[in-house]
C-alpha cells in the first residue's frame, strides 16, 4: 500500500473534492462536505495504515515513503514529501479535522457555500502537502498556501471585527514566514557555495548545515523559529490570535487550533531541531523559559476570559506551550511526546470547538458571565463537552495525560525550574476549563430569550457519531498513547 | 544590406504598419475600427516575425550602434503582444470614455516601436533617440482625455518632468561622450578595462546622469514622484502600458546602463563599490517609499502607482545581485516578465469599471464586488495575490528570484528589509480583496462593464499568472537562457 | 589674454544647462518652462561640440543634429499638450496644474 | 480475582452511565432501584474478588498481574499493571467493603433523585478510579486513579450543579486537590529521574540523595496534603460536604481521602529516608489534627462537624506515618473508615429522617425516633472517642503511643494529640447530645415526621455499627517496618491517659449541651482560614490575572498596534511630498540627484583625477 502512488493519491485527493464541490447542488453541499471529508479520512487511515497501527516504531520505518519530484529544475527546486511516522498522525489528523469542521452548521453553508466547501478542501491539500514536505520550498509554499483560504474563511463568514483581525493574522503570519522564506534561501546560499548546485531539499541542505560553522546559522534559526513561533503561537508572538479566533466563522477556529497550529510543531521538529542543533541548545534555557511562559501567560488569560472561544483560544496557546516544552527539551523522547501531546491537542480543541459551536447554536452566545445551565437541558451534548473539558485538563486516561505527562517528564531532565513552572499551568488548567463548563451547563437553566435558537434538541445522530469518534480516538490515546508516538 | 533587413525585419514590419496604420485613420477619419484592426494585424506580425527568430545568433549593426539579439527580440514580442492585449482589453474603455481617434492606435504603435529600439540600442545616441521615440507618444497618450483636465495634467507633468531628465541623459551622455570618446557601448566598456587607475571625475558623472534617465522612467525612489500623479491622470490602458512596456524596456536599459563600465576590471573596484551603495540605496529608499506610502492610498490607480515603485525596490535587488561577480541578472528579467503578466490583467481589469465622475476607482467602489460579479472577484484576487507574491502565483517566484540571488551575493540584511516591506505592501493588496469579498455592506458604486475581449484578456493573465505559479519551470529555463548584458 | 581652452565652453555650456533647470523649476508659465527645456538641450549641443572638439571627433557634431530633431518634435509635443491644456484651463500658468496630489 | 475486582466498577460505570445518557436523550428516567442494584452487585462483586484475591499475595512480595503496556518512550516504559499485596489488599478490603454498604445504603438515599443513575455511575467511577489507586503497580497508574478520584469527587459533590454552590465546592475540591497532583507530578519526576523507572517495586527501593529525598518527601506529602485535606490544603474538605451524604460517607471520609496515607505507606522505604521530610509530615499532621478539631467544635452543620473531624482524624494518621508507624497510620485508616462511614451514613439517616435539616441546634430528641439509627451512632461515637473496646480506641491509642516513644516522636507531638483527642471527644459529645437527647429544638410538624430510614439504609448503618465495635480485635492488619521505640513507657499508661482524656471531653460537652436550651456558638470559619484563603490565593491569582491580561492588552497588543501605528504614520509622512506641483518635483528629484552624484563621486573617483 505505502508506495509513493500513495502519497500522491493522498495529495490528490482533496484536490479532486475540491474540483467536485463546484458541480454540486448548494442544497448538498453540507452533506457532500461531510461525507467527502469522511471518506477521505477513512481513505488517508487506509492509506498510511501500515505506519499508523504498526507495533513499533521500527515497523513503521519500514513503511517510510521519501519521494522527491523535479519541479523547477533550473534551481534544483523539488517537490519533495516523506510519509512517515509523524506525518502520518498529521495527515490523519487534518483529514478528521476537516470532517469536524464541515459536520458544523451556520451562514458557511447559506452564504455561498461552495466557496466555503471548496476552500476547505483546499485548505486540507495545502495542510497535507505542509505536513509531508520535505523540500523547504515545498514546504514554504504549502505553508502559505494555507493563507488563503483562511482568508476567505474569515473574511467572508467571520464576525463583524473580521476585516482587522484578517489583516492583523495574516501580516504576522506573512511576516514570519516570509522572513523563513529568507532563512531558506541563506540556506539554499550555502548549499550553493559548498557544492554549486542549488538544492532546496532538506537532505541536502542538511549535510551543509552540518558542516558550517554555528554562528553563521544563528540568523536562519531565527527566520525559523520565528514563522513558527508566530504559527503555534508562543507568547509574545501570540498576538493576533485572539482577535482571528473569535472573529473567524467556527469551522475556521477548529480548523485554526486543531490542526494549523500544528504546523509551528511539525516545522520546529522537522525543520528547526534538525537544521540547527548547536543554535538550539545554545539558547535551550531560553526557549524552555518562554515554553513555560507562555504555558502560564495564557492560562492567565483564559482565566479572565469572558467568552468561551477566547476562553479556549488562549488555552490553546497554554497547551501549546508545553508541547513546545517537549520539543525544547531537545530529546527523542521530549518530541515524541511533544507530538502526542499535539494530537490530543488537536482532537481535543475540535472536539471542544465543535461542541462549543453547538452549544452556541443553542443558547446564541458562548458568554461566560454568568451562568447558563444548559446541562441539563442537553445531557449528552454536555457528556461529550465535559469529557473533553477532562482532556483539556490532561485527566490520566485521556489521551493529552500520556502527552502532557511525558513532556513535563522529559523537560524535567532539561530543566527543572521551567518544568515545575509549567506544572503550574495544570492547576490553572484546571480553574479555567472548569469555570468553563460551569458557567455553560452548570447552574439554573437560564431563559436564554433568545428567538434565533434554531436547534431546541440534543445532538443528533451525525454529530454524535463525530463526538463519539473524537471520544474513541481521546480514550483510545490515553490507554494506548503509544501509536501516536514514532517519531 | 540584405542581411541588415533581414534581422530588422520585425522592427520594419513595425514602421511599416505605422504608416499604414497612419494612413488608414486619415482615409477614413470617422471611424477608428480600421485603425485598430491595421495596429492589431502590425503588432501580431510583428511579435510573430519577432518571437519565430528569437533563437537567431545576435548580430551588431548600424557599426554597432544597434544589436538585434534574442533579448531584443524577445522583448518585442512581448512588448507586441502587451499591445494586442491592452487594444483588446481597453476597447470597451475607450468607447466608454469617447477617446474615438484613430491616433491612438499608431501613438501606441510609435511607443512600442521606441521601446523596441531602445533595448537594442548599443549608442548612446540612439538611445536618446528611442528614448524620445517611446517617451513623445506616451505623454500625448496620458492626455488622451481630451476634456479632462486630470488627464491633461498627468499628460503635461510627464513631458515637463520627461522633457527635464532627457537633457540631463544628453548630458550625462555628453559627459561620457567626453571622458572616454565615444557614444557606444563596447567602446566605453573597452575604454573602461583600459582605465587602470579607475573612473575620472567626468566619466562618473556622466554615467550617474545617464542613469538618473532611466531610474525616473522606473520610477525608483527618489526619481518617483510624476508616478501617482501620471497614472491617475492618464487614461486607464495608457496607464497599463506604462507600467508594462515603458517599464520593462527602461529597466532592462538601465541595467545595460549601470554595466556600462566594466566594473570587475582593475582599478574599479572603488567604483564597484560606490555603485552597489548607490544601487542599495536606491533599492531601501524605493522600497521604503513604495510600500509605506501604498497603504495609505485609496485611489486604485494610485496604489498601483506606489506598488510600481515599489516593485523598483525589488529589482533594484536584483540589479545589486548583478553588480556581484558572478551572478546573472536572470532574476530581473523574471520578475519583469512576472509583473507584466499580473499588471496587464489587473490594469484590464480596472479599465472594465465605469469611472464615477473625474476621481477614478477608489477602494471602496470595489465593497461588495462578489456579490455584483464573483467571477470578476476570482480575477482580481489571484493576481492581487500575485502581486503581493503570494505562492501559486507567478508573483511568488518573481520575488524568489530576485530574494535568493540577493541572499547569494551575501545582501540578507537588505532581503530582510525587503521581505518586511513585501508584508507591509501584503496589506494593500489584501484590503481590496477584503473590501470585494468581506463586507456585508451595500455595494460599490462603480459599475463595471468589460466586454468579450476584455474579459478574455484578464483570464488570460489570470491563467498565466496561475500555470506559472505552478509550473515555472520551462518559463525560467527560457528566461534563463537569454543574456541581458553582453 | 589667455588662450582659448576647450573647457571653458564645457563650463558655458553647464552653466546654460543650470539657467534652464531653475528656468523649469522657477517660471509658472508652461510656455517658459518649455524654452527652459529648449535651452537644457542646447547647452548639452554646446556640450557635445566642445568634446567633438577636444576628441577631434565628428561624433559629437553629428549628435547635435539629431538632438536638434527631437528638440524639435519634442517641442511640438510640448505646445499641443498646452494648448490642450489652455482649452480647459484657460490658463498656461503650472500653477493651475496641481489636481493630482496626494 | 485482581483484574475482575477493576473491572465490575468499571462495568457498572459503563452501564449506569450509557443507560442514562440514553435514557437523557430520549427522555425516559432511569429506575434508581434498577441502576442502584446494578451498581450495588458492581461492588459486592468487587468486594468478594477482593477477599478472593487474597489468597493470591505470595507469603512475601506482591502479586502482579500486568494488564497492557501503556506508554513506552525511550528508556521508560509503564506497564499498565496491578499489584497486590497486604497493603493494597486492606485497602481493597476497605474500599469495596465499606463501598458496598454505602451503595446499598444509597438505593435508598437516593430513590426519589431524578438523577440516580447518574449518581450510581458515578460512585462506580469512583470506586474504580480507588481501586486504580491501590491496586496500580506504577506511579503514573497510581497518578490516574489519584486524579480519578478527584474527577469522581468533583462530580458527586456538584452532584447537585443547579446550585452553584455545590458546583463551587466542588471546583474547589478539584483544584486544591490539583495543586497537591503538582507535587505528585514533580514527585514522580524526580523518582524517574533516579531510579529510571516508574515501577512501584522500582521506586520503592530507590535510595535519593539526601536534599532531593527531602524535596521528594514534601512532594509527595503535597500531593498527600491535598488529597486527605491537610494543612495547607484542608479547607475543600468541609465544602465537599456540599454533595450527596453517602458520598461524603465514602469519598470524604472512609477511601478517598485516606489515599494520602495509602500513598505513605507504599512508598515508607522513600519516606523514612528523609528525617526532615518526616518531622514534617508529623508537625503537620499534629497541627492539622488539633486545628480542625478546635474549629469542628464551633461547628452547627452536622455533616461539617463530621467533616472537620475526619481532617482532624487524618491528622492522627500522618503523625503516624510521620513518626514511622506507618502500619499504625494505616489501622487507624480502617478504623475511621468503619466508625466514620457509620456517622456519616447515620447522619444522612437523620438528615433523612428530617427531611433534609443538617442544622444540630434544629435537632434534639431523636433517640427514639430513629432508634436504629441511634444505637448504631451511639457505637461511631463510642469509636471515635477511642473508648475500649470500640474499633477506635486501639488504632488511636496506637498512634498516640508510637507519638511518644519513636524515635521521632516527642512530647510535643504526644501532647498536642491528646488535647486534639479531648477536643475530638468534646465535639463528638456534643454533635451527639444535640441530636439525639434533649428536647427537639425543630418545627413540630417536622419533629412528627421523622422517621427510620428503610431498611437498606439500617442495614449498613447495622453492620457498620458491628465493625465499629469488634473491628479493633483484628489488631494492625498488617506489618509494616516499626520504629524503633526509644522511650519506654508503658503501653497502659498511654491507654488509660488516653481514655481520660476522651472521658474528660464527653463529660464537658455534655455539662455544656445538656441544660434544656443549649449555648449556641457557632462560628463556621474559626481561624479565618477559608477567607484568608480566598483572599491571598484567590485575590492574588485574580490580581496576576487581570496583570497577565493588563500585560497582554498594553504591551503585546499595545506593540502590534504601534508598530501598525507607526507604519501608517510614516506612510502618511512621504505622502506629504506628494505635492502635485511638477516643479516642485523636479527640486525634489534635483536635490535627491545631487545627494545621490555627491555620494558617488566621494566612493567612485578615489584618486579624484579629471
Amino acid at each position: 500500500m505505502e508506495t509513493s502512488s500513495s502519497l500522491s493519491f493522498l495529495l490528490t485527493i482533496p484536490l479532486l473534492a475540491m474540483v467536485i464541490s463546484w458541480v454540486i447542488p448548494k442544497a448538498l453541499q453540507r452533506l457532500y462536505a461531510v461525507f467527502g471529508s469522511a471518506l477521505i479520512l477513512a481513505l488517508t487511515a487506509y492509506e498510511t495504515a501500515g505506519i499508523l497501527f504498526s507495533a513499533s516504531t521500527d515497523v513503521a520505518k519500514a513503511y517510510f515513503v521519501d519521494q522527491r519530484l523535479e519541479w523547477v529544475s533550473e534551481l534544483g527546486l523539488s517537490a519533495g514529501f516523506r510519509l512517515d511516522g509523524v506525518s502520518a498522525w498529521f495527515l490523519v489528523l487534518s483529514a478528521l479535522t476537516t470532517l469536524v469542521a464541515f459536520s458544523t452548521r451556520g451562514s458557511w453553508y447559506r452564504k455561498q457555500p461552495r466557496l466555503f466547501v471548496s476552500m476547505g478542501f483546499f485548505l486540507l491539500f495545502a495542510l497535507n502537502s505542509a505536513f509531508l514536505a520535505t523540500d523547504l520550498i515545498t514546504f514554504y509554499l504549502s505553508y502559505e498556501a494555507v493563507f488563503i483560504p483562511m482568508i476567505f474563511m474569515v473574511g467572508v463568514w467571520g464576525e463583524n471585527q473580521k476585516a482587522a483581525s484578517v489583516y492583523r493574522f495574516f501580516l504576522m503570519s506573512f511576516a514570519g514566514s516570509i522572513l523563513m522564506l529568507v532563512a531558506m534561501f541563506q540556506l539554499m546560499s550555502m548549499h550553493h557555495a559548498a557544492t554549486g548546485q542549488w538544492s532546496s531539499h532538506l537532505a541536502d541542505i542538511m549535510k551543509v548545515v552540518t558542516a558550517a560553522p554555528v554562528e553563521s546559522l544563528f540568523w536562519p534559526c531565527i527566520g525559523f523559529f520565528l514563522a513558527f513561533a508566530i504559527k503555534v503561537p508562543m507568547v509574545p508572538f501570540h498576538g493576533w490570535l485572539k482577535e482571528v479566533y473569535v472573529n473567524a466563522p467556527m469551522p475556521g477556529t477548529i480548523w485554526m487550533s486543531a490542526i494549523l497550529s500544528k504546523l509551528g510543531v511539525v516545522g520546529i521538529i522537522r525543520f528547526v531541531i534538525p537544521l540547527f542543533p548547536a543554535v538550539i541548545k545554545e539558547y535551550q534555557g531560553p526557549l524552555l523559559a518562554i515554553s513555560a511562559v507562555s504555558v502560564i501567560y495564557a492560562a492567565l488569560l483564559a482565566i479572565r476570559s469572558s467568552d468561551g472561544k477566547t476562553l479556549l483560544a488562549y488555552s490553546s496557546i497554554s497547551h501549546l506551550g508545553f508541547v513546545m516544552l517537549g520539543l525544547f527539551s531537545l530529546s527523542a523522547e521530549g518530541s515524541n511526546a511533544g507530538v502526542l501531546l499535539s494530537v490530543g491537542h488537536a482532537v481535543t480543541s475540535a472536539m471542544l470547538f465543535f461542541l462549543l459551536h453547538q452549544v452556541e447554536e443553542r443558547s446564541g452566545n458562548v458568554d461566560l458571565s454568568s451562568s447558563k445551565g444548559l446541562a441539563s437541558t442537553y445531557p449528552v451534548l454536555f457528556s461529550g463537552l465535559f469529557i473533553s473539558v477532562l482532556a483539556s485538563v490532561s485527566l490520566p486516561g485521556t489521551l493529552n495525560f500520556g502527552g502532557e505527562f511525558l513532556v513535563l517528564l522529559s523537560a524535567y531532565r532539561a530543566s527543572a525550574l521551567c518544568t515545575i513552572v509549567a506544572s503550574l499551568g495544570v492547576i490553572l488548567g484546571a480553574v479555567y476549563m472548569l469555570r468553563f463548563f460551569q458557567r455553560l451547563g452548570l447552574g439554573v437553566p437560564q431563559n436564554s430569550g433568545n428567538a434565533d435558537v434554531v436547534f431546541k434538541k440534543d445532538l443528533s445522530i451525525a454529530d454524535l457519531l463525530v463526538v463519539i469518534l473524537l471520544v474513541v480516538i481521546v480514550i483510545y490515546g490515553g490507554i494506548n498513547p503509544g501509536i501516536f508516538m514514532k517519531g | 544590406m540584405n542581411e541588415v533587413i533581414q534581422t530588422l525585419m520585425p522592427w520594419l514590419i513595425l514602421s511599416a504598419g505605422i504608416l499604414v496604420t497612419l494612413l488608414v485613420s486619415v482615409i477614413r477619419v470617422e471611424s477608428k475600427r480600421p485603425a485598430q484592426f491595421s495596429a492589431l494585424f502590425t503588432l501580431v506580425l510583428t511579435g510573430a516575425m519577432a518571437f519565430q527568430t528569437v533563437s537567431m545568433p545576435g548580430e551588431a549593426i548600424f557599426s554597432g550602434a544597434v544589436e538585434v539579439s534574442s533579448l531584443t527580440r524577445i522583448l518585442l514580442a512581448l512588448f507586441s503582444l502587451v499591445g494586442i492585449l491592452f487594444i483588446l482589453g481597453g476597447d470597451r474603455y475607450l468607447t466608454k470614455e469617447r477617446i474615438h481617434l484613430s491616433d491612438y492606435y499608431h501613438l501606441l504603435l510609435i511607443m512600442i516601436l521606441g521601446a523596441g529600439i531602445m533595448v537594442a540600442a548599443k549608442d548612446l545616441v540612439v538611445l536618446f533617440i528611442a528614448l524620445e521615440v517611446m517617451s513623445l507618444p506616451i505623454y500625448t497618450l496620458a492626455g488622451f482625455r481630451r476634456n479632462d483636465s486630470r488627464s491633461n495634467e498627468a499628460a503635461i507633468k510627464y513631458f515637463v518632468l520627461g522633457g527635464a531628465v532627457g537633457a540631463v541623459f544628453l548630458l550625462g551622455a555628453a559627459f561620457l561622450f567626453g571622458a572616454t570618446g565615444s557614444t557606444q557601448f563596447p567602446a566605453i566598456h573597452a575604454w573602461s578595462r583600459q582605465s587602470i587607475s579607475g573612473a575620472n571625475l567626468l566619466f562618473a558623472a556622466g554615467h550617474f546622469l545617464v542613469l538618473m534617465a532611466f531610474l525616473f522612467k522606473v520610477a525608483a525612489a527618489p526619481f518617483h514622484f510624476w508616478k501617482p500623479d501620471v497614472y491617475e491622470g492618464a487614461p486607464t490602458p495608457v496607464t497599463g502600458v506604462m507600467s508594462t512596456i515603458v517599464a520593462v524596456a527602461s529597466f532592462v536599459t538601465l541595467v545595460r546602463l549601470v554595466h556600462l563600465p566594466a566594473l570587475d576590471s582593475t582599478g574599479w573596484e572603488s567604483y564597484a563599490t560606490a555603485l552597489k551603495g548607490t544601487v542599495r540605496a536606491l533599492a531601501v529608499i524605493s522600497l521604503l517609499v513604495g510600500s509605506l506610502v501604498i497603504i495609505t492610498q485609496k485611489n486604485l490607480k494610485r496604489l498601483f502607482a506606489y506598488s510600481s515603485i515599489s516593485q523598483s525596490g525589488y529589482l533594484m535587488l536584483g540589479v545589486l545581485a548583478s553588480l556581484h561577480p558572478g551572478q546573472g541578472i536572470s532574476s530581473v528579467l523574471i520578475y519583469l516578465f512576472g509583473y507584466v503578466f499580473a499588471a496587464v490583467g489587473l490594469f484590464v481589469l480596472l479599465s472594465q469599471s465605469e469611472p464615477r465622475g473625474d476621481t477614478g476607482v477608489e477602494l471602496v467602489d470595489l465593497t461588495g464586488l462578489v456579490k455584483k460579479s464573483p467571477l470578476r472577484t476570482a480575477l482580481w484576487s489571484v493576481l492581487l495575490f500575485s502581486m503581493a507574491g503570494m505562492p501559486f502565483t507567478f508573483g511568488f517566484f518573481t520575488k524568489y528570484f530576485v530574494f535568493l540571488s540577493s541572499v547569494g551575493t551575501g545582501e540578507t540584511p537588505l532581503v530582510v528589509l525587503a521581505a518586511l516591506c513585501a508584508v507591509v505592501s501584503a496589506y494593500a493588496y489584501l484590503r481590496p480583496i477584503g473590501l470585494m469579498v468581506m463586507r456585508d455592506a451595500d455595494p460599490g458604486a462603480a459599475q463595471w462593464s468589460g466586454g468579450f475581449w476584455s474579459q478574455m484578456v484578464v483570464v488570460a493573465s489570470v491563467i498565466l499568472v496561475v500555470f506559472l505559479g505552478l509550473m515555472p519551470n520551462a518559463m525560467i529555463q527560457y528566461l534563463k537562457g537569454i543574456p541581458l548584458i553582453h | 589674454m589667455t588662450a582659448f581652452e576647450p573647457w571653458m565652453l564645457l563650463v558655458v555650456s553647464v552653466v546654460v544647462f543650470c539657467i534652464g533647470l531653475l528656468g523649469l523649476i522657477l517660471r509658472k508659465n508652461l510656455i517658459v518652462m518649455l524654452m527652459s527645456i529648449e535651452l537644457m538641450l542646447n547647452a548639452v549641443n554646446l556640450c557635445f561640440v566642445t568634446f567633438s572638439k577636444m576628441h577631434q571627433l565628428l561624433d559629437g557634431h553629428l549628435t547635435v543634429l539629431f538632438v536638434m530633431t527631437v528638440a524639435a518634435a519634442e517641442s511640438a509635443v510640448g505646445l499641443g499638450l498646452v494648448i490642450a491644456m489652455f482649452r480647459n484651463l484657460r490658463s498656461v500658468d503650472s500653477d493651475q496644474i496641481q489636481l493630482l496630489r496626494d | 480475582m485482581i483484574t475482575s475486582m477493576i473491572l465490575f466498577p468499571l462495568a457498572g460505570f459503563l452501564i449506569n452511565g450509557l443507560w442514562t445518557l440514553w435514557a437523557a436523550n430520549s427522555g425516559r428516567r432511569v429506575s434508581s432501584r434498577v441502576s442502584g442494584a446494578i451498581a450495588t452487585s458492581a461492588m459486592l462483586a468487587a468486594f468478594v474478588s477482593a477477599w478472593l484475591a487474597r489468597d493470591q499475595i505470595p507469603a512475601s512480595g506482591a502479586a502482579e498481574v500486568e494488564i497492557f503496556r501503556w506508554f513506552t518512550l525511550g528508556s521508560l516504559s509503564v506497564d499498565f499493571k496491578l499489584r497486590l499485596d497486604a497493603l493494597s489488599s486492606l485497602f481493597t478490603l476497605v474500599i469495596t467493603g465499606v463501598g458496598a454498604l454505602i451503595h446499598l445504603y444509597s438505593v435508598s438515599y437516593m430513590e426519589e433523585d431524578e438523577g440516580a443513575g447518574k449518581y450510581f455511575a458515578y460512585l462506580n467511577l469512583f470506586c474504580f478510579m480507588m481501586l486504580n489507586l491501590v491496586l496500580g503497580g506504577t506511579l503514573p497508574q497510581v497518578f490516574l486513579g489519584w486524579e480519578g478520584v478527584g474527577l469522581a469527587s468533583y462530580l458527586l459533590i456538584g452532584f447537585w450543579y443547579r446550585d452553584e454552590a455545590n458546583v463551587g465546592a466542588g471546583q474547589k475540591a478539584f483544584v486544591m486537590n490539583r495543586i497537591g497532583d503538582l507535587g505528585f507530578l514533580i514527585a514522580m519526576f524526580i523518582g524517574y529521574k533516579y531510579s529510571g523507572s516508574l515501577d512501584l517495586a522500582t521506586i520503592e527501593k530507590v535510595i535519593l540523595p539526601a536534599g532531593v529525598g527531602t524535596s521528594f518527601v514534601l512532594l509527595v506529602f503535597l500531593a498527600c496534603t491535598g488529597k486527605s485535606a491537610q494543612i495547607p490544603l484542608f479547607t475543600w474538605l468541609p465544602d465537599a460536604m456540599a454533595g450527596p451524604t453517602p458520598v461524603s460517607a465514602l469519598i470524604h471520609a472512609a477511601t478517598m481521602v485516606t489515599s494520602g496515607v495509602y500513598l505513605l505507606a507504599r512508598l515508607s522505604p522513600v519516606i523514612s529516608q528523609s528525617v526532615t521530610g518526616m518531622m514534617v509530615i508529623a508537625a503537620v499532621g499534629a497541627a492539622t489534627a488539633l486545628i480542625t478539631a478546635i474549629i469542628a467544635c464551633f461547628q452547627s452543620d452536622i455533616k461539617k462537624v463530621l467533616a472537620y473531624s475526619t481532617v482532624s482524624q487524618l491528622g492522627f494518621m500522618f503523625v503516624a506515618c510521620g513518626v514511622g508507624a506507618f502500619g499504625a497510620g494505616v489501622f487507624h485508616v480502617m478504623t475511621h473508615a468503619f466508625f466514620k462511614a457509620l456517622l456519616f451514613l447515620g447522619a444522612g439517616s437523620v438528615i433523612h429522617g428530617l427531611h433534609g435539616e443538617q442544622d444540630i441546634f434544629k435537632m434534639g430528641g431523636l433517640k427514639n425516633k430513629l432508634p436504629i439509627t441511634f444505637w448504631t451512632f451511639t457505637a461511631g461515637w463510642a469509636a471515635i472517642l477511642g473508648l475500649p473496646p470500640f474499633s477506635g480506641f486501639f488504632s488511636k491509642d496506637e498512634i498516640l503511643h508510637q507519638a511518644l516513644v519513636s524515635g521521632s516522636g516527642s512530647v510535643i507531638l504526644f501532647s498536642v494529640l491528646l488535647v486534639a483527642a479531648t477536643l475530638t471527644a468534646f465535639y463528638m459529645t456534643r454533635l451527639y447530645w444535640l441530636v439525639f437527647f434533649g428536647s427537639p429544638r425543630m418545627e413540630k410538624s417536622k419533629f412528627e415526621h421523622a422517621h427510620e430510614s428503610p431498611m437498606p439504609m439500617a442495614l449498613p448503618l447495622v453492620v457498620l455499627g458491628a465493625l465499629s465495635l469488634a473491628g479493633g480485635f483484628a489488631g494492625e492488619p498488617i506489618h509494616l517496618p516499626h520504629p524503633e521505640a526509644v522511650k519506654s513507657t508503658p503501653a497502659w499508661i498511654i491507654m488509660v491517659v488516653s481514655v481520660l482524656v476522651a472521658v474528660v471531653g464527653a463529660m464537658i460537652a455534655y455539662r455544656r449541651y445538656s441544660t434544656g436550651s443549649p449555648r449556641t456558638e457557632v462560628a463556621n470559619d474559626v481561624f479565618r482560614i477559608d477567607s484568608i484563603y480566598s483572599s491571598v490565593f484567590g485575590g492574588g491569582l485574580r490580581a496576576t490575572a487581570t496583570a497577565t491580561q493588563w500585560l497582554e492588552e498594553r504591551v503585546v497588543q499595545g506593540i502590534i498596534r504601534v508598530v501598525a501605528a507607526i507604519t501608517d504614520l510614516s506612510g502618511n509622512m512621504i505622502r506629504v511630498l506628494q505635492v502635485g506641483s511638477a516643479q516642485a518635483y523636479l527640486l525634489m528629484m534635483i536635490i535627491g540627484l545631487v545627494v545621490m552624484v555627491l555620494y558617488f563621486l566621494k566612493g567612485a573617483t578615489p584618486h579624484g583625477n579629471f
